[in-house]
């Protein structure tokens, strides 16, 4: 191309030192563009007998290999962060959050009585189970839907999770105390009516023999899946 | 470019007076100064000397006949370009008459060299902003990245609870259970009224000596409400005997009670015999 | 630097691929940043073992005669474009308010003599400050108020701003142009020689309870006539 314009006469080649002054323009302009700028735009601004063509293939050849890239989109030339970097254009940001009493609750049920449905949570609970309670569980990583329990209206079943374990200094859920323990520990009070139980808390990683697995919608709603 | 015109308007008025140093151009009016320590900045710049060197006497004398000439011209004068003549006529008089005694007053050579100060200083701080103005300024001669890449921040709750809360809400919602099974298995207990129901349906078809349990046999079956069963009902055929309906008796102590009616039923035939 | 961590053992230094990475990083960092980084923002995102000031000084060596630099303002980095090139960029649209010649000298004033009372800005312009002059240099955001001069009245101080060292391009307060010269003829001191008595600048409708307006023909005679 640019032989073609120097055949052209259009205008006589640019100088080794205007050369580089060129480049440095094209890319200043770049840097400093709020949007892709088309290589008209460029030449534009540039000295006549500026091969943009021919710069901006320097330019891009330049930054090949660097942490941002000269990249053509829509016709049009921007500066763009590595695409193996774009994980620094990413930052976490972590809010401390407390659970709610109700949350607590819920989870200690779904750890104690796994698995277990919403249906069987408000039994223990006594009072009904919000939405969003369940919600906070599943986005706390701590509790997730195993699978569907095969009964009428097949509702889900959640459990504990891994990272339920790894938080709660856990070894397995079979670690979580049992009744004489909580009394011992004064978090029960003596007057327990006989025939009260806790239930021994297990979390296979198999279903259950009445769990069926989640239907894939369970998995989208729950965001667990991408699209 | 139409930065550079900015650039000169901001400087205007210096400029204007280098430019002009005949003292005549500055009678025209006061208008351009920015009060009286500007416009003695400006006279003195017509010495065209260094201000260190500057003679505060001439500069006095200069500003005092600018200001009479205005006041010739009847031009209306902020107070402070008055207030300043008056203390620079008291200065030139302290600078040429020879100095009194030494005393708490600062002599006029002094008052002189404060007011160089004043005048270097403001022109110091002039050329500061001139320099500062002047160097590559972001968004002017120099710029950043035009299109930067925001760091797109996620938000991700961090759930903080212990074991401790966690257990505590466990075995308080399941103490709080306890107390509500309580309620629920309060003592069932058979009515008086219950058992007299029960045993007036059975009034009629009793000729022969019955024991009570036999026909209360339905509901002695369970355990936990045997007891009331049979005390309500032995209250209650006590009642109905006193009412003549019923006739009661028992072998020996712990006996069955054997109920039968009082009024046994008269063959088909003499039928309405008693009335 | 990069020794010193090595020999504190607190990370081995990296190894070259790694360092070229942490290169790519820092540019991309840099680039896709609107506002200028701390080393130490740059650093929290880079391997441990990373010199990041090793890592600096080559990223700015390397674009030290490109159309784009990395520069140090305000303590921080940045990348912008070379002043060289500032014909090719300036931009003729009127989006930069320009500042009046009072607004100019007031921020230098507070720029040199910070933190400066709004008395203090007036003694040394020897007019008084309209109210709206500090307003634009509060509203430009190169100035802030800075807290209250412990003296009586308790005035309120103004300052600079970081992004005033920002936009003038000076790495801290002490890179003013000229500050040493003017320390050195003791312009900065903010004393004027003892005994000195200038008149004050007052806004001429603003009279202590204790005056009158003056009489400019009383002035006028008294000033004049003892000549």
């Amino acid at each position: 191309m640019a032989e073609e314009e120097d055949d052209d006469g259009v205008a006589a080649p640019l100088a080794p030192e205007e050369q580089g002054l060129a480049l440095r323009m094209v890319e200043a302009m770049l840097f400093a563009a709020a949007e892709p700028l088309a290589a008209a735009e460029i030449a534009a601004r540039l000295p006549s007998g500026a091969d943009v063509a021919a710069l901006l293939a320097e330019l891009r050849a330049v930054y090949r290999t660097r942490g941002v890239n000269l990249v053509r989109v829509a016709g049009k030339w921007m500066f763009r962060t590595a695409p193996d970097l774009a994980f620094l254009l990413r930052r976490d940001a972590a809010d401390q959050k407390r659970l709610s009493r109700a949350a607590l609750e819920t989870l200690a049920i779904v750890a104690y009585h796994q698995p277990a449905t919403r249906a069987e949570i408000e039994e223990v609970r006594g009072v009904s189970t919000s939405k969003g309670t369940l919600d906070v569980l599943l986005e706390t990583g701590w509790v997730r839907m195993r699978g569907r329990r095969r009964a009428p209206g097949r509702p889900v079943t959640y459990g504990t999770t891994e990272a339920f374990l790894v938080h709660f200094g856990l070894d397995s859920i079979g670690d979580l105390p049992g009744l004489d323990e909580l009394k011992g520990a004064g978090l029960l009070d003596g007057r327990i009516p006989p025939g009260f139980t806790l239930p021994e808390p297990r979390a296979p990683d198999q279903l259950a023999d009445d769990e069926d697995p989640l239907d894939p919608e369970d998995l989208l709603a729950a965001g667990l899946r991408d699209e | 470019m139409a930065d550079e015109r900015g650039q000169t308007d901001l400087w205007e008025t210096p400029a204007r007076a280098d430019a002009t140093p005949a003292e005549r151009a500055l009678i025209v009016d006061v208008d351009g100064f920015e009060g009286p320590l500007d416009l003695l900045l400006a006279l003195a710049r017509t010495q065209k000397v260094d201000l260190a060197r500057i003679s505060i006497l001439a500069l006095a004398e200069q500003y005092l006949v600018f200001i009479e000439e205005l006041r010739r011209l009847r031009l209306e004068l902020a107070a402070d370009y008055l207030v300043m003549a008056a203390w620079l006529a008291y200065l030139k008089s302290r600078l040429l008459l020879p100095e009194p005694e030494k005393g708490e007053e600062p002599s006029g050579e002094e008052m002189a060299a404060a007011l160089a100060f004043r005048l270097r200083r403001l022109e110091a701080m002039r050329d500061a902003a001139a320099r500062l103005v002047n160097r590559d300024r972001l968004g002017r001669e120099v710029f950043s990245r035009g299109a930067p890449e925001p760091v797109e921040l996620v938000r991700r709750s961090a759930y903080a609870a212990t074991l401790y809360d966690l257990l505590t809400a466990y075995a308080a919602q399941r103490q709080r259970q306890m107390v509500s099974v309580v309620h629920v298995r309060r003592r069932q207990v058979w009515s008086l009224a219950e058992a007299r129901e029960i045993l007036t349906r059975m009034i009629g078809r009793m000729a022969e000596w019955t024991p009570m349990e036999v026909f209360l046999s339905p509901y002695l079956a369970r355990d936990e409400i045997r007891t009331t069963v049979l005390a309500s009902a032995f209250s209650a055929s006590l009642e109905l005997v006193r009412e003549g309906k019923l006739e009661l008796r028992q072998e020996e102590a712990f006996a069955p009670l054997e109920l039968r009616d009082r009024i046994r039923p008269v063959p088909a035939a003499g039928e309405g015999g008693d009335g």
